[in-house]
């Protein structure tokens, strides 16, 4: 906001002399996690336009696994220098909020990417073409699917190496959504990670048709709904007079402050507040995948590369989950009795729907992504409990639930057939017979997604839900293990099928992917044994992470 | 001394244990081990009887306590024995009729390859009848009770390729187990009432409570009586009973296991005298089925058929006695020493008959066999005479005395049992000359070319013998100034009964309905020859040999009854039980579908559906305010 | 701190899964024997805590351990045992060598040559069965109730993948549709329980928060619990505590299973493997009996006061229910199925009696049941394996032909139908009396299941072993060695459990009082006090004459 | 005059956008709706900007405004691929994954 207040100040000081407009302060170290990513995305750009084609990849995957890691280290710096606690502050003129909950994400944010980037740089499971391995990627994303233009691509042996600066631009975004302290850094933050995505949907190698519709209809209801956010931001602009999430709560908190008649059709009208808080909650509703704005979801994560359904399942969810708590938190404590049963509502349809419609899905991906509408759901339930547990909780789902999806998509993407990756349910009859590890690995994380115990995904659950019922809510807690109970039974069947049936004579094959893809699974594995099992310590870290600057 | 209680039942248990667990090779020596162990067991309660008399009258009773079995909270159930007169009477006629049988057996299951394992039955069967009377509290009773049912239902089922067998014993079991839970029932009452089952505390505290218990105790007791000892309403079984090998029939089906009824009444006389609507419940009983029993008797063709009906009649003369009460217990338990005798010998006769007439059951395929088997004749003769009650036989003696209490039960009821009992005795007359003429007398309705009666070797014809002598002098003996009810008296304790008939008229009258019965069977099978295949005979005739009918209403009732209720259950279970958690699922799955009709694939729906929730989501939040 | 022998007990076991599936897939013989060595050595360390345990020693648990593990949560390690869970873990640890004995040859890839070495069904047979004893063992130990939860449940997914992976080939149809039926039981066993789970799990988290809300801060320990009650620190509403009791006994009553939950098990049952079946109903469906009686009745003692009426009246339906099924049956494990949901039946009848007799005899019946089913599951399990058909009527004659197996499976039959002198009497005889003391009618009612008993499982006898032979069973050759020494012992106990049941009830005993003593029931007294001390019956008899004219 | 009307016109001008998205066909028309959309908005914030006496809302503005170009942008590229590859911007026609 640092622009805004000052010339906001020269506007009150204009009568006296101008000149010496003091400088912003910004404080760099602080925001180092951010500005090395999106320095190192401006940098990747350059790479791209003047490093020699072959040498890109290796350049480009050293240059962002580097940022991400350096990123991370800062900020776990900043937690171990206190930022997360008791040096917990507003940062950059109250634009940026550097406290615990923003750090504890932003570390499972840059986390998540890095293990992201291991699979997007994958260039081991599509068949090499004309003797040059490629990844999952188009060739050339502007050329026209099996148009002649696109032969060539392929045959020069094209590959869009500019996925690793738009990635990290995204996760430079999502690295602000959270920590974004008032109404326009948030929608900010959202345009900054989102129209990268919209971009990495389109350039799937194959299937590119499914690709680019996916990435038109995110995109158009992405801006759609930000179109709704920018309205509500407005709205609370209209009602606050400010944008700032301090301001508006303290408005909020102290309601109608006397302020001169002319305005008492908008100041503190409680019609803009509640409109426009109403309409801020869709947009991140909207990000999180909570029905009923969730349509967006299925069709995406089907359509999009599967190393990019997988980083946008993860890393959006953990930045989206961290906006909202955010508002909820430190800018709509004062409307709580308001917003509380409004979400509960929303919970409780999102938890049932996405486990109901996810029975009869025969699509994996789009399997999963119904189930990531339903753990939304769950994780809602904890939002709501407007307790420091509630917090906790629900950063410790991210954590747990981040990993977890990751790995099931990762998965995914080693299960091909002629057509590229089999993602239809039918063609993973008796995986169990064919590669009982991977097919092992798979249930593993399905069994996390079911909330089986001794997995992070029974953890999570657990405290979420321990939340809620301790915030009050306790039959939402039994509608959640209600609706967990009916999504057991859609993970199960794809155990069953992959363990319980015949192989198929022309079933797929399951690739032997490159130490990329391993570790990136193997990563998933441990994270969701080691939160199964022994959860205390991040329990705590949450726990130690829960508190908002205001 | 006491010490030796546990092994009258240890002996044939161990033999049961070898013969069964044995193997292949105790083939050969099986048969005489177990003839060993029982005779043993028999030289034991010898000893023991032998030391019994030596002490005067007050304390014959010996007592061993082995091991505290069942201690949980305020349920203690004991391991332990317990030896008095009542006890003794028993132990000396299983183990002697036992011994007996055992080695009739030799003779009789001598071409049965599977002989081993029905020698270990047969001493199965010793050690549970033994442990039944031999236990101290009532539930090691049910213990031993249970235990002569299993062996029971193993030596009827002997013959298992046979599926009539196979179903008899079947049939036995389950009718028993009727039987059963009303032991298990009274068990249950006595802890309620008394904290215990031992014999001991429960009869002496029969005093302190009140009598709705005791009667109810008292049925539930009088429930297990019947299905052991083949009473209305439970006896359909003992008929089919008569699928096993003749000897199982002579021991268990007559002398021993069916009498265990008249047993337990008569322990536990203490609550019955309490409870004199029990009581009269179990005289009812007795009465109908003494006259049930004969009437069967005389219809049946087959001879252990004839015999078994017999079995049940002369049973119901001892049930009958034992609810006299007082007056009637010693003479219950005379007449089945007696009985065990005479209907003993009787089976070990039919089966020496059958033995010679390669397994010929039917009596109308009979006829002059006393001059091919003159010992089984002359056996079977005496078991005859004593059965009618041929006065200075052992039946006269016993079954004289029954009739007598029976009139001295007093009032209209005296006269009515009274006259049942007599009725009873005539139709036994009947049934029985009737059989022994059918069998022994007139011309032969056999082919000399396939059958060739022969005389059965020693192994059958001694114990025969032996069991004639028994039959002979037994009631003389213990008539011999109330030998046997001045020795049971301190157990069963004797009231003198005063009959409104003088004992000398009581005795006229029996011989008279004795002479009218056999004279009668003489003038229908004695004079006229027997036709080879039935008659028609009347409706009554035709009942009777369908046992009155009772099995038609049991299958009827029962049978086709549960059969429904299972078929139906079953269908239940699976459409409704099972249906409505499947039901749930497809109702998931439905609504699945339909819910998954919203992603129609087109962008604009989805705004729209966006558009839709926005307005929701701004309309419930501006309704939560009120504004 | 000493050995921590109640982890080890649950380790050895885990461990032993761990080795067993590690073998490479050639090496099917020797995963056999890793796995019966390592269920030999938990069945050691099971008899070391039997001795170690000195029953009516003082405190509810003893070899207790405890350590600090979610503390977010209010978990902590904590295992202990009391009389019951030592029986129970010695049956688990003596049935799992038969089990895996009996399935020797269940698990064996129909051809050599499969597709690919990595599959190794065989190696996952037997791990999976020692996974499922590890997780059944501490659960059995655990006295913190969200451990005991986390076991609960995750013994599921080893069961599932036991039932639904390994058929005993003798289904109806041919073995495509078998497949699908087993599969199709599979995933009924575990969503049913997971069902029950769920629920269950929304009572936990109630239960965490109302003691966070009463006690400062949240606890899952029993001991902690029962005695924060008793001091009246803790005084959960009746309305919560009902909703509470309730979430816990729905799990329970799943797996136990009480009718009308009870349909997932006979076709779990009939389409598992016979070892594997008995594993169900022998070891997994008694931590649901057992963590009845731990957790409901400890921890919801008004509740569960409230709820006896209707539990006994499912109780007594099962009971009735179970047995009427068996008789209707035509599938052989099916038949013992039901017949399992009528023993039930009676086991909760006596946890919820609330008199010593009733839990005593429950617990002895847990054990004794494991046991008798166990015979009888196992020889008909060899039984089938021979002729390749689960239906009673493909049999007929066959003792003629196998008299050993004829005869072991009488027995079993007859342990079945609890016949005096075989073990399951003595527990049958006193849940019945327990009830009966306290509910005499339903005492009553439920010992008509004595004769069903009997018909089901001599109706049973008869249509296989008896009649003349069939000509399918002509060439049925006797029971072998392994086959042998899997039922030798099973009969041997039965027996000797019938005859001395002693040990087992000392150890029971004081168990039960405790648990009583929590629920504050006494057994009803009787009307007429009469010392108990067995005499001969001669005291009686000197006034028993003057009793009779008392009547008159 | 009172600055509400302009608020009124806001409101106006974003519910003829969301209309349009609702109604048009073309994807081009579409995203243009979602721009009168962003501008109805940017609208909304500068007559705000103007009752609060504060600038922080013409600012956000800008700030808008430079977001709806990126947005042409990368919605241009996508819009025209789509384009180029069906020869059809009809949004109805993109709708093979469903269900």
């Amino acid at each position: 906001m640092s622009s805004v207040a000052t010339v906001h100040s020269l506007w009150m000081t204009a009568a006296d002399a101008p000149g010496r407009i003091p400088g912003p302060h910004i404080e760099y170290a602080q925001l180092s996690p951010t500005l090395i990513v999106l320095g190192a995305a401006v940098l990747g750009i350059l790479v791209e336009a003047f490093l020699p084609r072959r040498s890109r990849y290796h350049t480009q995957l050293l240059l962002s696994v580097v940022a991400l890691a350096a990123a991370f280290a800062a900020v776990i710096g900043l937690a171990a220098g206190g930022f997360g606690t008791s040096k917990a502050h507003v940062a950059a003129m109250g634009a940026i909020a550097v406290d615990g909950p923003a750090l504890f994400l932003q570390g499972t944010i840059l986390l998540v990417s890095l293990v992201a980037v291991f699979t997007f740089a994958e260039r081991r499971l599509d068949p090499a073409s004309h003797g040059k391995r490629v990844d999952s990627f188009a060739a050339q994303a502007a050329a026209v699917p099996g148009g002649k233009a696109e032969q060539e691509a392929v045959k020069a042996g094209f590959t869009t190496t500019e996925v690793f600066p738009i990635v990290l631009f995204a996760v430079g975004g999502m690295l602000v959504f959270p920590a974004a302290n008032d109404l326009l850094t948030l929608f900010i933050a959202l345009e900054v990670f989102s129209l990268p995505l919209y971009i990495l949907c389109t350039l799937a190698r194959r299937q590119r048709l499914l690709s680019q519709e996916a990435a038109l209809k995110y995109f158009l209801l992405g801006a759609f709904s930000s179109a709704f956010l920018l309205f509500g931001i407005a709205l609370l602009y209209g009602y606050a007079g400010t944008v700032t999430y301090a301001g508006i709560a303290e408005v909020v908190a102290d309601g109608a402050k006397q302020i001169d008649p002319a305005l008492a059709g908008t100041m503190g009208n409680d019609a803009l507040l509640l409109i426009g808080a109403a309409l801020v909650l869709m947009g991140l509703l909207f990000k999180v995948g909570a029905v009923p704005f969730h349509m967006w979801t299925p069709d995406v994560y089907q359509g999009a590369p599967t190393p990019v359904t997988g980083f946008m399942a993860a890393a959006t969810k953990v930045a989206a989950f961290g906006a909202l708590l955010r508002l909820l938190y430190v800018v709509l404590p004062g409307l709580r009795w308001d917003w509380r049963p409004v979400m509960w509502g929303v919970a409780i349809i999102t938890m049932l729907a996405g486990a109901i419609v996810a029975i009869t899905q025969t699509d994996i991906k789009r399997l999963l992504a119904y189930s990531s509408i339903a753990h939304a759901g769950f994780i809602l339930a904890g939002v709501l409990a407007t307790s420091e547990d509630g917090i906790s909780s629900v950063l410790f789902y991210l954590a747990a639930y981040s990993f977890v999806t990751l790995g099931a998509f990762a998965v995914v993407t080693l299960v091909r057939d002629a057509g590229g990756e089999a993602t239809h349910l039918s063609k993973w009859a008796g995986l169990g017979r064919r590669s009982p590890l991977v097919a092992a690995v798979f249930a593993v994380f399905l069994l996390a997604f079911a909330g089986i115990p001794l997995t992070s995904g029974f953890a999570g659950k657990f405290a979420v839900f321990k939340a809620a019922a301790q915030s009050g809510a306790g039959w939402l807690v039994v509608i959640g293990v209600l609706s967990s109970a009916i999504a057991a039974f859609f993970y199960i069947r794809v155990i069953v099928l992959m363990f319980f049936s015949e192989p198929k004579a022309d079933g797929p094959t399951v690739a032997v992917p490159s130490p990329l893809t391993t570790t990136a699974i193997a990563i998933g594995v441990a994270v969701t044994v080691v939160l199964g099992v022994a959860p205390q310590y991040f329990l705590d870290l949450a726990g130690q992470a829960s508190v908002f600057v205001r | 001394m006491e010490n030796l209680i546990a092994l009258l039942v240890a002996a044939p248990l161990v033999g049961a244990a070898l013969l069964l667990c044995g193997g292949k090779r105790l083939d050969r020596a099986g048969h005489w081990i177990g003839t060993l162990l029982a005779v043993a067991s028999f030289a034991v309660a010898a000893v023991l009887f032998a030391d019994m008399l030596g002490k005067s009258a007050g304390d014959r009773a010996l007592h061993q306590h082995l091991f505290s079995w069942i201690p949980v909270g305020g349920f203690r159930a004991d391991l332990a024995f317990q030896l008095d007169q009542l006890s003794m009477t028993f132990v000396l006629l299983i183990t002697g009729v036992g011994s007996l049988i055992h080695i009739y057996s030799i003779g009789y299951m001598e071409h049965d390859e599977r002989r081993r394992r029905f020698f270990g039955y047969l001493n199965l069967f010793l050690a549970a009848m033994l442990l039944l009377v031999l236990a101290d509290n009532y539930l090691l009773l049910y213990v031993g009770w249970e235990g002569v049912g299993l062996a029971s239902y193993l030596l009827i089922g002997f013959w298992q390729h046979k599926p009539s067998a196979a179903t008899a014993a079947k049939k036995a079991f389950l009718v028993n187990r009727v039987g059963d839970v009303g032991l298990s029932i009274a068990i249950m009452l006595m802890f309620t009432t008394f904290g215990t089952f031992a014999f001991g505390p429960v009869l002496a505290a029969t005093g302190d409570t009140g009598e709705g218990k005791l009667t109810a105790i008292g049925l539930m007791l009088l429930l297990a009586a019947c299905g052991k000892s083949a009473q209305v309403p439970l006896q359909s079984w003992l008929g089919d009973a008569m699928e096993g090998p003749t000897p199982v029939s002579a021991l268990i089906h007559a002398a021993t296991m069916v009498t265990a009824g008249v047993y337990l009444i008569t322990r536990s006389g203490a609550i019955f005298n309490a409870a004199p609507d029990a009581q009269m419940a179990v005289v009812v009983v007795g009465a109908v089925t003494l006259l049930f029993g004969a009437i069967v008797g005389c219809a049946k063709d087959d001879i252990k058929k004839a015999l078994a009906g017999s079995t049940m009649s002369q049973i119901g003369y001892m049930i009958l006695a034992a609810g006299l009460g007082p007056i009637g217990y010693a003479f219950a338990i005379m007449h089945l020493v007696t009985h065990g005798f005479f209907k003993a010998g009787l089976f070990l006769g039919a089966g020496s008959v059958m033995h010679g007439m390669n397994d010929e059951v039917d009596m109308r395929r009979y006829g002059g066999l006393r001059r091919y088997m003159p010992v089984t004749f002359i056996t079977f003769g005496l078991g005859y005479l004593a059965i009618i009650g041929f006065p200075g036989l052992s039946g006269f003696f016993s079954k004289d005395k029954i009739i007598e209490a029976a009139f001295a039960k007093g009032g209209t009821e005296g006269w009515i049992l009274g006259g049942a009992a007599l009725l009873g005795a005539a139709i036994t007359a009947f049934y029985m000359t009737r059989v022994m003429l059918m069998t022994f007398f007139g011309e032969k309705r056999w082919d000399p070319q396939e059958v060739h009666p022969h005389e059965s070797p020693k192994t059958m014809t001694i114990p025969m013998i032996v069991l004639a002598v028994g039959s002979v002098f037994a009631g003389g003996l213990f008539s011999i100034n109330d030998a046997f009810v001045s020795w049971l008296e301190p157990v069963t304790s004797f009231e003198h009964g005063h009959s409104p008939l003088s004992a000398t008229a009581t005795t006229t009258a029996t011989i008279v309905v004795l002479l009218v019965g056999a004279g009668l069977a003489w003038l229908m099978y004695g004079r006229k020859p027997v036709p080879a295949v039935a008659p028609r005979g009347s409706l009554l005739t035709r009942a009777a040999r369908r046992d009155l009918l009772q099995d038609d209403f049991n299958h009827v009732v029962l049978v086709r009854g549960g059969e429904h209720l299972t078929r139906t259950l079953v269908y239940l279970d699976h459409s409704l039980v099972d249906g409505a958690v499947n039901g749930t699922a497809a109702t998931m799955g439905g609504l699945s579908g339909r819910l998954r009709q919203l992603q129609s694939g087109f962008v604009r729906s989805y705004a729209v559906q966006m558009l839709g929730g926005a307005a929701v989501l701004v309309a419930a939040t501006l309704l939560m305010r009120g504004v | 701190m000493s050995f921590p022998l109640l982890t080890a007990t649950a380790v050895v076991p885990a461990v032993g899964a761990v080795a067993t599936a590690a073998l490479p897939a050639a090496k099917r013989t020797a995963a056999k024997w890793v796995a019966l060595s390592f269920s030999l050595a938990t069945f050691v360390l099971a008899l070391v805590i039997a001795i170690r345990f000195t029953p009516g020693a003082k405190g509810p648990f003893q070899l207790t351990e405890s350590h600090a593990w979610i503390a977010d949560f209010g978990v902590r390690y904590e295992l202990g045992v009391d009389g019951i869970a030592v029986a129970l873990i010695a049956l688990t640890a003596l049935l799992i060598p038969f089990v895996i004995l009996a399935g020797w040859h269940d698990a064996d890839p129909l051809e050599e040559t499969r597709p690919n070495r990595r599959w190794r069904p065989t190696q996952g047979f037997f791990a999976l069965i020692l996974a499922v004893e590890a997780m059944v063992v501490i659960s059995f130990e655990a006295t913190d109730v969200f451990l005991f939860y986390l076991f609960f449940e995750a013994m599921l997914i080893p069961m599932y993948f036991l039932i639904g992976g390994f058929g005993d080939g003798a289904g109806e149809h041919g073995e495509e549709q078998a497949a699908t039926q087993r599969s199709y039981a599979a995933v009924k066993f575990l969503l049913y329980n997971l069902a029950g789970g769920l629920i269950m799990l929304a009572a936990v988290i109630g239960l965490y928060a109302a003691t966070a809300d009463q006690l400062g801060a949240g606890t899952f320990s029993l001991p902690q619990i029962v005695e924060a009650r008793a001091a009246g620190h803790l005084h959960l509403g009746a309305g919560t505590e009902r909703l509470l009791f309730l979430g816990f006994f729905f799990a329970f009553a799943v797996k136990a299973p009480l009718w009308p939950l009870h349909t997932w098990l006979p076709n779990a049952m009939g389409e598992s493997t016979s070892p594997v079946a008995v594993l169900i109903t022998a070891v997994v469906d008694k931590v649901g009996t057992f963590a009845m009686l731990r957790f409901c009745i400890q921890l919801f003692p008004e509740a569960s006061k409230w709820a006896t009426p209707v539990i006994l009246i499912l109780a007594l339906i099962s009971v009735l229910y179970g047995a009427l099924l068996a008789v209707g049956q035509r599938d052989i494990k099916r038949l013992i199925a039901y017949a399992s949901i009528s023993h039930f039946g009676f086991i909760i009848l006596g946890i919820f009696a609330m008199t010593s007799q009733g839990q005593g005899g429950a617990t002895l019946y847990m054990v004794n049941h494991g046991i008798s089913t166990a015979a009888l599951m196992l020889v008909a399990g060899f039984l089938i394996s021979r002729r390749g058909s689960r239906l009673i009527a493909d049999y007929g004659g066959v003792q003629k032909v196998a008299p050993v197996l004829a005869g072991t499976f009488l027995i079993g039959g007859l342990a079945t139908l609890s016949l005096p002198g075989l073990a399951p009497f003595v527990s049958e005889f006193l849940v019945l009396v327990g009830t009966f003391s306290r509910y005499p009618v339903i005492g009553i009612i439920a010992s008509a299941a004595i004769v069903l008993a009997a018909l089901y499982v001599l109706v049973l006898y008869q249509r296989t072993m008896t009649g003349p032979v069939k000509a399918e069973v002509r060439k049925m050759p006797d029971l072998r060695v392994r086959e042998l020494v899997v039922v030798a012992p099973l009969i041997a106990l039965l027996l000797f459990l019938g005859v001395y049941p002693k040990p087992l009830t000392d150890l029971v005993n004081p168990a039960v009082e405790h648990t009583l003593s929590v629920v504050d029931k006494q057994d009803p007294k009787p009307d007429v006090h009469v010392d108990a001390t067995t005499g001969g019956s001669r005291p009686g008899h000197a006034t028993h004459g003057d009793d009779a004219e008392a009547a008159k | 005059m009172n600055p509400v009307y302009y608020l009124y016109l806001a409101a106006l001008l974003f519910t003829i956008g969301a209309a349009g998205v609702l109604i048009r066909r073309n994807a081009i028309v579409v995203f243009m709706c979602i721009e009168l959309m962003l501008n109805a908005c940017n609208l909304a914030f500068v007559t705000f900007s103007r009752m609060h006496g504060n600038l922080d809302g013409q600012i956000i503005a800008f700030f808008t405004m430079v977001v709806a170009a990126a947005e042409v942008v990368v919605g241009l590229a996508i819009i025209v691929t789509i384009f180029r590859t069906r020869h059809t911007a009809s949004v109805d026609d993109a709708s093979l994954m469903k269900l």
